[in-house]
């Protein structure tokens, strides 16, 4: 495929209260950067992300969605994330069935204590979606900018 | 392309004024001034913001009124919730007019007129109201009987009291549900209230209110001898389209938007009971 | 008559397909036809007709309205209406055809829908006569003659040629653009063909089936009918019948937010969805029982009455293929006039 | 067959243990079946059948017909009672008001296939020896009737009765079915090639709902997809992405609650192969969190309201199968 190297993805990443939206934080005040391309939207516990978000999230324009949570275990919610672990499995499965680029879609465990690691895989997660290129098997044609 | 009646237009609200707690009178005009379009007393408007939904609301504001149009609007849906909480200034989307309209150029010339209203079924009444006061020569005895569930429910009170009251020339009786400390007004239902004034037969009855309302002083009106053929009264169903063609307003084989939404009695009989 | 063999409909095709879009019902799978825009080598299907009706060409599932603009308390209108180019629909059945002329009653009224007017205005009904009905077939019901179709142009098929009719000036300019390919044909073993689906439509199993027993003057009798509660028992409420039917013409009307901008659009609504008259403050249909009863009531009683008795259904049989549950028209109308 | 369940719901009616039937009633045709509620011996003598036509899965009018008053009598195929064991365990149907007699299954016929024969005009069907003689308006044809058999049943998976107070016949055992072949077919396409599998079936959806209201486990009282406030309220796909997107939500929400029972691929005016999504899950709840079916019993955990702490992580998606 080929790389549009002036096409800059929107990432929409949703991020648990406790832990990955706090480490998104700490990359912040650690002034790690991370990749503008993300735009985060905070929920109460990464189970909160209804698979209804992350279709509408690519609707309305997204090109990659990550999900972050605390780490299995340690959910403030005590199980909350195991059932994220599952919903999300067979989410990214069906998207993956369908066709959808596999490379748009990821789950990470990102912990309040683990500022270079948002970073990081914000990082990464920037540069394979812009690999893959504009969404355009989930896209909704009326949103797009002409 | 001609103008398509699915397109709308621009209106500004340039006054808001808050009647009871659930209830907002909006004032309307064109971008340029002046009304959007001319209408009659009883026909409605699609009023919309875009992205939150549309519906159709009855003018309120009477014909004679060459400046403005007036909306009543009750709070109690996604888009009147939003129509609720803009400022003035703002621009909302208009497009009618649509349905039929009272017949105050045609059979109720002359006549004797009584208006029975309930809380916010003033609202297209009241259009009526203030086009028959500007053409008063036209009509005989004018009764206005208006209920609602408490004084501050009252839509247009102020009105009622500063002009409709101070008119010699229209008689206004008021009522509340319950009683209330600083009325001194009657207390009861409606259409009790209408048995206990017994108006004379000779008028023709305008109502309009909740459903339940207009099913029990219909069923008064008939006890003092009023005929189905004496009373109009105004509906309200979903609509879409105003037209007559979307489907959704259609009892029998009327289309309440284009039909409607004024009827008399005696010609709702002739339609199924499903509104 | 005119006619071209059946073998050259392709350079026919092709022809008329290089100066108009050109659209024809063809086989997307074994036993379901759609009409396609015609791209050459496209064949015709053999199905008697397509599973969608041909209402989309006029009164699409979906189109826009309008677009706005919201910049803080302003609102821009944009009116976003398009002459729309010329286009041909080749193949409509006898059924679908009729059904524009119930359509136009409804949009063509005052005040005129301009979406709807400006394809019509632009499109031309090429019909093609029946040959082999189906089961389902009962448009004789209605007054059709499916091997005479309406239509701007008529179109007959012998088994080994096409012949073409003008019913229209706008379908002889059809023929007249064509005309290089046509030459003139014998017509007698057409006759023979007409004569012999003739005889096909007498043994239809719902050749009897009349609609002498309805009209606009039935409403109370009907419509209080006991036996809408047996009939709706089982319905489960989809708008699948709504949605293949060439009449049904029903819409809404949304908002979506794209982000930039609001697009009004319709959509093709059914009164068997159960929030079609749903307001904020209740529903006047509440069971599917009244909005079973809306829709078939609409197309006996409530259509006729105002379309000097014309009713809304003309017969196609989509609805008693398609329904989940199997439950139509026709069990509707031999139901209410048991008695 | 049809004999001896008209017998036996004559009798059930005639002592009182149930005051209504639910089945299957005849139509116009040979092939058109309504389901249908019978409350006396007259309408059943008159309308009851039971033939290879009567596919419809009646459990879900259980959902309103437990909510009247009195006791109804179901006559249940094997599949449809993996359906009813599921609604059961949703609390979707009161189990003392129904009087479950479990009755052999199919396989039944698909008129469709019929007609994608070329066969038209079909005035009646006979099953003669598996061979379908078939008297049309055209004359006599014939077809095997394994060619005839409807989709789910031709990859059925059960003939058990899971849930039954009765049997008129003799229960059947699970089967080794191969209902995961064609969605194992699809997993080992590209990416590309699936994606233009779906968007060609997806592109005939009408948005007719006959497949969410026909499932079994779509009981919701208010769909999101009909409730304006949720934001994807929509009447017809306006954009091919709403499509996908009613089709995903759908599929995920009867994910580990749908017993495959098929019947919203049998409903689809436009043939899409709905199940293939439901397999989906289906197989990959089984590979990843160990064999489950939905509707076999009516109290086990549902994969998607369950989890054990080593899991896998929705990074073996990627790892799996073809990009």
């Amino acid at each position: 495929m080929q790389v549009n190297e002036n096409f800059e993805p929107v990432i929409v990443a949703f991020c648990c209260n406790w832990c990955s939206y706090a480490g998104a934080d700490l990359s912040g005040t650690n002034r790690l950067n991370y990749p503008t391309n993300v735009k985060i939207i905070r929920v109460p516990c990464s189970c909160r992300v209804n698979p209804m978000f992350i279709l509408r999230a690519f609707q309305k324009g997204a090109d990659g969605v990550i999900i972050c949570g605390c780490h299995p275990g340690d959910c403030h919610y005590t199980s909350g994330n195991y059932f994220t672990r599952r919903r999300i499995t067979l989410l990214y499965s069906m998207l993956d069935f369908l066709g959808i680029e596999r490379n748009r879609t990821r789950l990470e465990w990102v912990s309040a204590a683990e500022g270079a690691k948002f970073a990081a895989t914000m990082e990464q997660f920037t540069a394979d979606v812009k690999a893959l290129g504009p969404n355009r098997r989930l896209e909704d044609l009326r949103c797009r900018k002409q | 392309m001609n103008n398509d009646t699915l397109i709308p237009k621009i209106g500004v609200v340039t006054d808001i004024r808050q009647d009871t707690p659930d209830v907002k009178t909006f004032r309307v005009v064109a971008p340029e001034g002046g009304k959007v379009f001319e209408h009659m007393p009883g026909q409605c408007a699609m009023l919309s913001m875009p992205g939150v939904g549309e519906a159709m609301f009855s003018i309120t504001s009477s014909p004679t009124n060459k400046e403005f149009m007036e909306f009543s609007i009750k709070k109690c849906g996604c888009l009147t919730e939003w129509l609720h909480a803009m400022e003035v200034g703002q621009q909302i989307t208009i497009r009618g007019p649509y349905g039929n309209a009272f017949p105050v150029e045609g059979d109720l010339k002359g006549k004797d007129l009584l208006f029975i209203a309930g809380g916010i079924g003033l609202a297209p009444l009241r259009s009526v109201i203030n086009y028959v006061r500007d053409n008063r020569a036209n009509y005989g005895d004018v009764q206005v009987i208006y209920g609602s569930r408490s004084k501050d429910d009252l839509v247009d009170y102020k009105e009622i009291i500063d002009e409709w009251m101070a008119d010699p020339n229209i008689r206004v009786d008021l009522t509340i549900d319950n009683p209330q400390e600083g009325w001194d007004g009657h207390v009861g239902f409606v259409p009790n209230y209408v048995k206990e004034l017994a108006p004379s037969t000779s008028k023709t009855v305008l109502v309009c209110g909740p459903p339940i309302m207009i099913k029990f002083t219909l069923a008064g009106l008939k006890e003092l001898g009023f005929t189905e053929t004496q009373v109009y009264t105004t509906m309200e169903l979903r609509m879409k389209c105003g037209v007559g063609k979307c489907g959704r307003c259609n009892i029998g084989n009327k289309y309440v938007c284009k039909d409607g939404p004024v009827f008399r009695f005696d010609q709702l009989g002739e339609l199924p009971d499903e509104y | 008559m005119l006619k071209i063999s059946k073998s050259r409909l392709g350079e026919l095709f092709d022809a008329v397909a290089a100066k108009q879009t050109l659209y024809i019902p063809t086989d997307r799978e074994p036993g379901a036809a759609e009409y396609k825009k015609y791209e050459s080598g496209m064949e015709l299907t053999k199905e008697l007709n397509t599973v969608r009706s041909a209402k989309d060409f006029f009164f699409p599932q979906t189109e826009n309205l309008a677009d706005f603009k919201i910049e803080g308390k302003t609102i821009e209108v944009k009116d976003i209406r398009e002459e729309c180019g010329d286009f041909v629909v080749f193949g409509v059945r006898a059924c679908d055809a009729r059904s524009f002329t119930i359509l136009d009653k409804v949009f063509l009224c005052e005040p005129v829908d301009s979406f709807y007017k400006n394809r019509r205005d632009h499109g031309t009904v090429v019909t093609m006569a029946c040959s082999r009905p189906a089961e389902t077939c009962f448009c004789q019901t209605f007054g059709i003659d499916p091997t005479s179709p309406e239509g701007d142009a008529a179109c007959f098929d012998d088994g080994e040629s096409i012949f073409f009719k003008a019913n229209t000036e706008k379908g002889q300019a059809f023929i007249d653009s064509i005309a290089s390919l046509l030459e003139e044909g014998d017509t007698a073993k057409l006759d023979e063909v007409n004569a012999k689906t003739k005889e096909i439509m007498a043994k239809l199993p719902l050749a009897k089936l009349s609609t002498g027993n309805f009209g606009g003057d039935k409403l109370n009798e009907y419509f209080n009918s006991d036996k809408w509660a047996e009939l709706s028992e089982a319905c489960l409420g989809c708008g699948t019948c709504t949605f293949v039917c060439p009449t049904c013409q029903c819409y809404d009307i949304r908002d979506f937010n794209t982000g930039h901008g609001i697009k009004r659009f319709r959509c093709w609504d059914s009164c068997m969805y159960s929030d079609f008259t749903k307001m904020a403050h209740g529903n006047p249909r509440l069971t599917q029982l009244e909005r079973f009863r809306q829709r078939f009531m609409h197309k006996l009683v409530y259509f006729p009455a105002n379309n000097n008795g014309e009713f809304g259904c003309v017969g196609c049989g989509r609805c008693l293929a398609k329904c989940p549950i199997s439950m139509n028209i026709v069990k509707v109308m031999k139901a209410l006039e048991e008695k | 067959m049809q004999e001896a369940m008209i017998k036996r719901a004559k009798e059930l009616l005639a002592d009182g243990s149930v005051d209504r039937v639910i089945g299957w009633k005849r139509g116009e045709f040979a092939y058109d079946i309504t389901p249908a509620v019978f409350t006396s011996a007259e309408e059943l003598e008159r309308d009851f059948v039971f033939d290879d036509f009567t596919a419809a899965n009646v459990s879900k009018y259980l959902v309103k017909e437990t909510a009247k008053e009195g006791k109804i009598l179901a006559f249940l195929k094997p599949c449809d009672t993996y359906s009813f064991n599921q609604l059961i365990k949703e609390h979707r149907i009161d189990r003392e008001k129904v009087y479950v007699v479990g009755i052999p299954g199919g396989p039944k016929l698909d008129i469709e296939k019929i007609k994608a024969k070329g066969i038209t005009g079909v005035l009646s069907v006979k099953n003669e020896d598996y061979t379908l003689k078939i008297e049309t308006l055209y004359g006599e044809e014939t077809m095997p009737f394994s060619e005839a058999v409807l989709d789910k049943c031709a990859s059925c998976k059960s003939k058990k009765h899971v849930a039954y107070d009765e049997l008129i016949g003799e229960d059947g055992d699970v089967l080794e079915s191969n209902r995961f072949d064609m969605v194992e077919k699809l997993e080992n396409m590209t990416a590309q090639e699936r994606f233009d599998f779906w968007r060609g079936q997806f592109s005939k959806c009408i948005r007719c709902n006959a497949c969410r209201n026909v499932c079994p486990a779509c009981t919701c009282e208010n769909c999101v997809f009909d409730n304006p406030k949720s934001g994807i309220d929509n009447k017809a796909a306006a954009d091919s992405f709403e499509e996908n997107m009613f089709h995903i939500i759908r599929a995920f929400h009867v994910a580990g609650r749908c017993t495959d029972c098929g019947e919203c691929s049998r409903v689809c005016p436009q043939h899409i192969p709905l199940h293939l999504l439901n397999r989906k899950f289906i197989k990959d709840i089984n590979e990843l969190y160990g064999e489950y079916q939905a509707g076999a019993d009516t109290t086990s955990r549902a994969p998607l309201t369950d989890y054990t702490k080593d899991d896998c992580e929705p990074s073996v998606v990627h790892e799996r199968g073809v990009e």
